[in-house]
């Protein structure tokens, strides 16, 4: 966005203006996502306790509800404990905000060659983790700061239960990282275009189940029940925010929510297609860069509902959870980290590994063929078992070093099987 | 573009003063809690300057496991040091200013040096342009388990087999986390009284 | 088994008592109660030895090679020359032609000659007795014998030392005698070290300062631990293929025979005994090293057989090779070399013509070997240290004056034989002569049991040297086997009345017939066997009968071949004399132990017959002793044959002297014939009847007191009783003058010398407290010291710099980096090179 | 000093050497860190600073945008960074073990107290 509108303004000020946007389209996807889902999740929890939910504001389904809270909110007496450190203790909620949003910067919502995304990191999937796992810092500083028992509790309960998920997770992470040869999240996305059978969860059983565990680990790691044991209200009246009041008290909720929005986005692009829809709706429609800009603006837009309707879908089953499941006592969500979630993840990452090393090339379970861009993934994996079985030098691959071809994801999936292939056929002939 | 603002560089600054400012308050902070998120603060800076340097894999790196580190260090600051008399211990003023002043010739001095080697000079701002931005964690990841990717092109033939890759630190550094791991924990691990110990009755 | 089977087991049978010997060492002493396995160990080892001799005896060396069908070393072939009397002259060619050299065998050394199978001995038998120009006996060729190298030692230029093996009949033969006298001695030992078993061991015959007897712990399995050594290293002089190895296990036997005659060592006389024959064994054995030198530097080989290549062709010549060769007809002739190297040590033959260099350096050898073997087999004037010797328990003294040590002497120079001149002959025969004379004279007087028995041991000694220096090799040898046999016999036969009556004065004894007649009848057979008894002129004796009688009749032919010489007739008197004395004091001993009335009740009431385990090698070595000179029933096989197949190269014919010219020694064979073979019958047996007969009348009959006999001749009974004084002698020729320079030596030592340094001395410890007091105490001291406080006291300012403190340290670290880094810049400014 | 760099900043691109002078400052911070806490925690944080001094040290000299393509230390320096990276966080554990033990010994996280080896 920059450079085009690096066409019509100074640099300067076009980056600013770019940033600006993109920050604004962030703050306010966080920030109406949270209004969203706070009303979202009072219809959910009315749902599902055999209720209605908010009906008065705004009509039938109550939907203003949630702004005239944050009204409220605004209006509230910023209060601050007489005992505590005042500095840390307004800082920390917008340690927590600033972590859930930043991790949007690398959040695709849709890919191609100009994917929708503030920033393209190409380590998208590990700087999404790592920032997310800066929130934790921020409810601990509340915790201490706020010079209250409860709170310090709630913060100690926050500190072991992030650290400990932290693990489980990233294994979880790696999978997908593994299968698409990559750790940007938009060749990650687009290694999974086409029919649904090409979504990395279907891509053999041992990613299918560690799906779960990611959501699982997900789940606890965003303090959401039944895992939500920082605020565990019946035991430490609010946990980390007893004595936070007004806008800051939103602004902890608002991390909350979208670092829920966030893991299920990760989710969503991680295992269940990202942008791409269930059936090849944009191909079929020929909504693609070939067909001009506008058609391919079109079809990315339409990846953009598809991310975040996904997107949506988790966060609402992790609402039906929460308001299914009891919580769990803290050492039960220590044992199910580490005695249950974090071996279960590694060998269902052996799974996966050991399926891929059997059956390149495959997906859906092994029934269908890889889609082009997995194909090559694979072939990595092959030409580097073929090189490291065979002594015959397949034919030279100098011209697959990275260039600025359009089609770079490819190339740095292929990097993978290259660079091994030449490596190990370099080892294997005397280390010359 | 042109002669404007470079802005890779006012990032530079901006994080750069934001890592030293943070790390000067992490020195002159007294209290542990309030030291440890400016070290948070400092660390994230410097992850941004990894960013910067391109080197996205270790700055998420860096964030993610010094965010862990530190994070650890924090509770262990709250936990041992929540009674107040340990929050502040004082160090003599007399200290403080041998310190500071070994501080600032030090940080001349290595300013010094950093400033006059030519080759650690500056390139020119089109030549940095040029540079193609590369995915980091591939590369990586081949050099840790396989090869070295940036050194496919070495030109000395014999130079190229030593470069195969950096498993066996790989695996020595795991092996050495691993034992820090139970080291650490054996070390830390509450001491139970001996039975005999007990009173009797 | 063929005969390639020879080596391997003889080393077995060689090595076996080695490994007994390194068991007991490292575990004899736990092995059993007090040791007693050690015992059981060391005679299984030589019982096993045993075995695998006579296996090498019948199983491989006699089927592989053929005896002689007749042979004229044997009473019972002069046995056929009676019975066969009518038939006259032709009979006894046929006889003498029909005597066939061994049949070739592929692996022997000797089997290369063709026409050494049939060389047939024509000897004129009519009146040829006398006169030795006119016969025409062939020279036999080089006997069948194996050679060998088992392991090359070490190699300095030509001089190579090899652990090597000569294997011929006299070898297999000497491992039977020694392996079978020695296993009857170790069975004894058994019995008779019984008491060392007791722990602890009281000596009675050691009497500390307080009056006590001394007590130690018992040595029953050291005993049989040097037992074990002992036959190890006979059997390798034995099994010997060159003089160097011969020398090496030459000295382990005089080693070993220290160890054994000073096993009793606390007592004084056993260990001075056991000084007295390790000092007089290196006297000769110098005289030994001079004549290996001289064979060495002339020859260039210590080797006695040939070495061969695969196809047999020889490579390297022995040294009976080189000195006597096929071409010479087998005659001994001194080399080109030794001619050279004689006439650089004798100084002669610079003209080159008539040179007896080569001769002269042969006589030094043969002489000089020859001295080796005086002092082993304890001959005149070496001979000293043997009666001694008896300090040593009995087994030893069996086992040495039987088999193994002093045979050792005789063995070797019956093994170099080939290599002797007729002069060194002459000199080996004259003091064999002496020897017996003497030996014989000191027996008459002796009282001590053993004592008498080892007289008579180098009188027998005599015999044999004598034997092989007039030519009698065959004689000399089987006289050495038929007396290891009942010498072995007889000196355990006083060992076991030693053990019954716990003396060894025979004055004590007396009757002891009643008490113990095993012992008593063994030793009578040991007796008639070592006097010769037998029926004179016919084929039935015991077995000193046939050595006895064909040494006398050797010397009957030699003193007839050198009738031009009178002197040399001595040779043949003193041996019949000696013949006489040897039967008179053997029965004089028997008589005295065992005969008559006890002289001392009480010990004769405490006397009893020994225990079955020394009662049973008696009986062993008294049917040896009786039967070994028997040829066996239906063959040809016996001792003397053997020895005939084993005769040295060349020697059969005679030789004369070059040196002295007119010295004759007559072939072995010309004394067979009946011309000499009556008369010296005869004559050995009268003598030996006039002895027992003499014996009897004062001993048994007691019609001659013997103290009246002994007053009357006091002078001659003095100096007899006094061992001729020898050991007197020897003390004023060697001894005092020795102490009397010594003496005057340490005089000077004491008064100049000592006085010249501690004079030195003490000037030197005066500078020195001088030196001490002034400048170590002072100076040095106080340098070293101020230092040492300095040091201290910086250390003491040092530790305040390690406050311990964490803090500190970094700061510290800190400052000194950069402290450093400015140094170093302004040193490289300063230099101008930064 | 050639020319002083911080003359044409914003507009031309940082060297090796900025990257340096950061590194400097976090490092001398950590020093100051260690040589003025009394506080074992302090201490700890301190060597944070200074391990990742140093680390920007590395990522500088193996960065392509400061030094140009192939001038650096190519890719030993970020897998530098990221050993020092891991050996930190090891260090720390065991760091914090001990200053753990050393709390249950003194009741105290006082550096100063361990004093013990002083001369």
């Amino acid at each position: 966005m920059a450079e085009f509108l690096a066409n019509y303004l100074p640099a300067w000020l076009a980056y600013m203006v770019a940033g600006a946007i993109h920050v604004g389209l962030i703050i306010n996807l966080v920030a109406v996502g949270a209004l969203v889902f706070i009303w979202l999740e009072r219809k959910i929890s009315g749902r599902i306790q055999d209720r209605l939910g908010p009906t008065r504001v705004g009509g039938k389904f109550g939907w203003l509800q949630t702004l005239a809270d944050g009204l409220k909110l605004l209006t509230k007496e910023d209060l601050v404990p007489g005992g505590a450190d005042k500095m840390l203790f307004r800082i920390a909620p917008y340690v927590s905000f600033c972590a859930s949003i930043a991790a949007f910067l690398a959040i695709p919502f849709a890919g191609g060659d100009y994917p929708f995304i503030v920033q393209h990191v190409n380590t998208g999937v590990f700087f999404v983790l790592a920032v997310l796992g800066l929130e934790v810092f921020g409810v601990i500083l509340a915790g201490y700061a706020s010079a209250s028992k409860w709170s310090l509790f709630g913060a100690m309960r926050e500190a072991a239960q992030v650290v400990s998920y932290e693990v489980p997770l990233g294994l979880c992470a790696v999978v997908p990282v593994m299968l698409a040869g990559s750790l940007d999240l938009v060749v990650i996305g687009d290694v999974q275009q086409g029919w649904f059978t090409n979504w990395l969860i279907f891509h053999d059983p041992a990613t299918f189940l560690i799906f779960w565990v990611y959501f699982t680990c997900a789940t606890a790691s965003v303090n959401r029940a039944p895992f939500d044991l920082a605020e565990a209200e019946s035991e430490l009246v609010a946990g980390f925010h007893t004595e936070y009041s007004g806008l800051r008290w939103s602004f902890f909720f608002m991390a909350e929510y979208g670092s829920m929005f966030s893991v299920s986005l990760l989710a969503s692009i991680l295992f269940l297609g990202g942008w791409n829809g269930p059936l090849p709706i944009t191909e079929w429609l020929g909504l693609t860069a070939a067909n001009g800009d506008i058609a391919w603006y079109i079809g990315q837009v339409l990846g953009v509902i598809n991310v975040i309707g996904k997107a949506v879908a988790g966060v609402c089953v992790m609402m039906w959870i929460r308001w299914t499941l009891p919580r769990l006592r803290i050492d039960q969500v220590m044992a199910t980290c580490l005695k249950y979630c974090t071996p279960l993840a590694a060998a269902f990452f052996l799974g996966a590994v050991a399926w891929q090393w059997s059956l390149p090339g495959r997906t859906f379970f092994g029934l269908l063929e890889s889609p082009a861009e997995l194909q090559s993934v694979s072939e990595g994996w092959s030409d580097a078992t073929a090189a490291a079985t065979d002594e015959d030098e397949p034919e030279a691959s100098e011209d697959q070093t990275v260039s600025s071809e359009p089609s770079r994801k490819v190339a740095a999936a292929k990097l993978t099987g290259a660079a091994a292939l030449q490596i190990a056929s370099t080892n294997l002939q005397g280390g010359k | 573009m042109g002669d404007g603002i470079y802005w890779p560089t006012f990032f530079f600054l901006l994080f750069s003063a934001l890592a030293c400012g943070f790390a000067l308050a992490v020195v002159f902070s007294r209290n542990v809690v309030r030291m440890a998120f400016y070290l948070v603060m400092s660390l994230a800076s410097t992850a941004g300057l990894f960013f910067l340097a391109g080197e996205d894999f270790v700055g998420a790196m860096q964030l993610m496991i010094y965010v862990g580190g530190t994070l650890v260090l924090l509770i262990f600051g709250v936990m041992l040091t929540s009674q107040k008399q340990f929050v502040e211990m004082k160090t003599p003023a007399g200290q403080w200013i041998v310190g500071l002043v070994t501080g600032c010739a030090l940080v001349a001095l290595l300013w010094m040096a950093a400033f006059e080697t030519p080759q650690w000079q500056p390139i020119s701002r089109a030549e940095a342009e040029a540079v193609a931005v590369q995915p980091t964690a591939t590369p990586i990841g081949v050099a840790l388990t396989n090869g070295r990717v940036d050194q496919l092109d070495q030109p000395d033939e014999t130079l190229r087999g030593g470069m195969s890759s950096y498993l066996l630190p790989f695996e020595i550094v795991s092996v050495h986390l691993l034992v820090v791991l139970i080291g650490a924990a054996y070390l830390a691990r509450a001491k139970r009284r001996s039975p005999s110990a007990a009173a009797p009755g | 088994m063929d005969s390639s089977w020879l080596p391997t087991l003889l080393a077995l049978a060689w090595l076996t008592p080695l490994a007994s010997f390194v068991f007991i060492l490292f575990f004899g002493k736990h092995a059993g109660p007090h040791g007693r396995f050690a015992g059981t160990v060391a005679t299984g080892a030589i019982v096993f030895s045993c075995v695998l001799s006579f296996v090498a005896m019948f199983g491989a060396w006699l089927p592989n090679n053929e005896l002689p069908e007749a042979h004229h070393g044997d009473h019972a072939a002069g046995g056929d020359h009676d019975e066969h009397a009518e038939d006259g002259e032709h009979a006894d060619e046929a006889d003498h032609e029909t005597f066939i050299r061994p049949a070739a065998s592929p692996f022997l050394l000797a089997s290369s000659g063709g026409d050494r199978g049939t060389i047939s001995l024509v000897a004129d038998t009519a009146e040829g007795e006398g006169d030795s120009a006119e016969h025409h006996i062939a020279p036999n060729g080089k006997p069948p014998a194996v050679y060998g190298v088992f392991y090359n030692l070490v190699t300095f230029g030509k001089l190579k030392l090899d652990i090597s093996y000569y294997i011929d009949a006299l070898t297999v033969t000497m491992f039977c005698v020694v392996t079978l006298i020695a296993s009857c001695v170790h069975f004894y030992a058994i019995g008779y070290m019984h008491d060392e078993l007791h722990e602890p061991y009281t000596d009675h015959e050691v009497t500390l300062t307080d009056g006590t007897h001394l007590v130690r712990k018992g040595r029953f399995y050291r005993f049989f631990q040097y037992l074990s050594l002992f036959c190890f290293s006979m059997l390798g002089i034995v099994i010997a293929g060159n003089l160097a190895m011969a020398f090496v296990f030459w000295e382990l036997v005089g080693i070993c025979s220290y160890f054994l005659i000073g096993f009793y060592i606390e007592r004084h006389s056993a260990s001075t005994a056991a000084n007295k024959a390790f000092i007089v064994n290196r006297v000769g054995d110098f005289g030994m090293l001079i004549g290996m030198m001289a064979l060495w530097s002339s020859l260039g080989t210590f080797a006695f057989g040939d070495t061969q290549n695969d196809q047999g062709e020889v490579t390297e010549p022995g040294m009976f090779s080189v000195l006597r060769t096929e071409e010479n007809h087998y005659a001994l002739a001194p080399t080109e070399s030794m001619e050279v190297e004689g006439a650089r040590v004798v100084g002669e033959g610079e003209e080159g013509e008539s040179s007896h260099a080569g001769q002269w350096l042969l006589l030094i050898a043969g002489v000089g070997v020859f001295c080796g073997c005086v002092g082993k087999s304890a001959q005149f004037p070496l001979h000293v240290w043997l009666p001694d010797a008896m300090e040593g328990p009995t087994p030893v003294s069996a086992l040495v004056h039987s088999a193994t040590m002093v045979a050792a002497g005789v063995y070797l120079t019956g093994r170099v034989y080939p290599i002797f001149t007729p002069e060194a002959l002459l000199v080996i025969a004259v003091i064999g002569c002496i020897t017996l004379f003497v030996a014989a004279t000191i027996a008459i007087t002796a009282l001590d049991i053993k004592r008498v028995l080892a007289y008579s041991t180098v009188s027998q000694l005599g015999y044999m040297m004598l034997a092989l220096g007039i030519g009698g090799w065959s004689a000399g040898i089987f006289h050495l086997i038929t007396h290891a046999c009942f010498k072995g016999l007889l000196f355990m036969c006083s060992g076991s009345v030693i053990h019954a009556v716990h003396t060894n004065d025979m004055s004590y004894m007396g009757g002891l017939r009643k008490k113990m007649p095993i012992t008593a009848y063994t030793m009578l057979v040991g007796c008639l066997a070592i006097i010769g008894a037998g029926i004179p002129t016919s084929m039935y004796g015991l077995s000193g009968y046939y050595s006895k009688d064909a040494i006398i009749e050797q010397a009957w032919s030699f003193a007839g071949a050198n009738r031009g010489n009178p002197l040399l007739s001595i040779l043949l008197i003193a041996p019949v004399i000696g013949a006489a004395i040897t039967a008179f004091y053997m029965f004089r001993l028997w008589y005295m132990t065992f005969a008559g009335e006890p002289r001392d009740h009480h010990r004769y009431d405490h006397a009893h017959e020994s225990p079955r385990v020394m009662t049973m090698p008696l009986v062993v070595l008294a049917v040896c002793a009786i039967a070994i000179g028997w040829s066996v029933p239906g063959t040809n096989l016996s001792i003397t044959s053997l020895l005939e197949q084993a005769q040295p190269v060349g020697t059969t014919p005679g030789a004369e002297g070059v040196l002295a010219e007119n010295l004759v020694v007559p072939a072995e064979q010309l004394s067979h014939v009946k011309a000499v073979k009556i008369p010296a019958g005869w004559a050995a047996f009268s003598a030996a009847a006039f002895g027992v007969l003499l014996a009897t009348i004062i001993y048994l009959w007691r019609m001659l007191n013997p103290a009246e006999i002994r007053d009357s001749f006091k002078p001659l009974y003095a100096f007899l009783w006094n061992k001729w004084y020898f050991d007197e002698l020897y003390d004023l020729i060697f001894v005092k003058p020795t102490h009397w320079i010594s003496g005057l030596i340490a005089k000077f030592d004491r008064g100049i010398i000592d006085g010249i340094i501690h004079g030195t001395a003490a000037t030197a410890k005066a500078a020195a407290s001088i030196v001490s007091n002034v400048g170590d105490r002072t100076l040095v001291d106080g340098t070293v010291n101020a230092f040492a406080n300095r040091t201290w006291d910086f250390g003491l300012m040092l530790r305040r710099l390690q406050t311990g403190s964490l803090r500190t340290y970094v700061l510290a670290i800190a400052m000194g980096t950069w402290i450093t880094y400015m140094l170093v810049s302004f040193i490289m400014v300063a230099r101008g090179t930064g | 000093m050639h020319h002083f760099m911080l003359a044409n900043l914003l507009t031309e691109p940082v060297g090796v050497a900025h990257y340096m002078a950061v590194g400097a400052v976090l490092f001398v911070c950590g020093v100051l860190c260690m040589a003025l806490k009394r506080n074992a925690l302090g201490v700890l944080m301190g060597i944070e600073l200074v391990l990742n001094g140093a680390n920007l040290n590395f990522i500088a000299f193996g960065s392509r945008f400061l030094r140009g393509e192939g001038q650096g230390l190519g890719l030993d320096g970020p897998l530098m960074a990221l050993f020092v990276i891991v050996l930190a966080a090891a260090e720390a554990a065991v760091a914090l073990a001990i200053v753990l033990n050393f709390y249950n010994n003194y009741d105290s996280v006082d550096i100063d107290r361990a004093d013990q080896l002083q001369g």
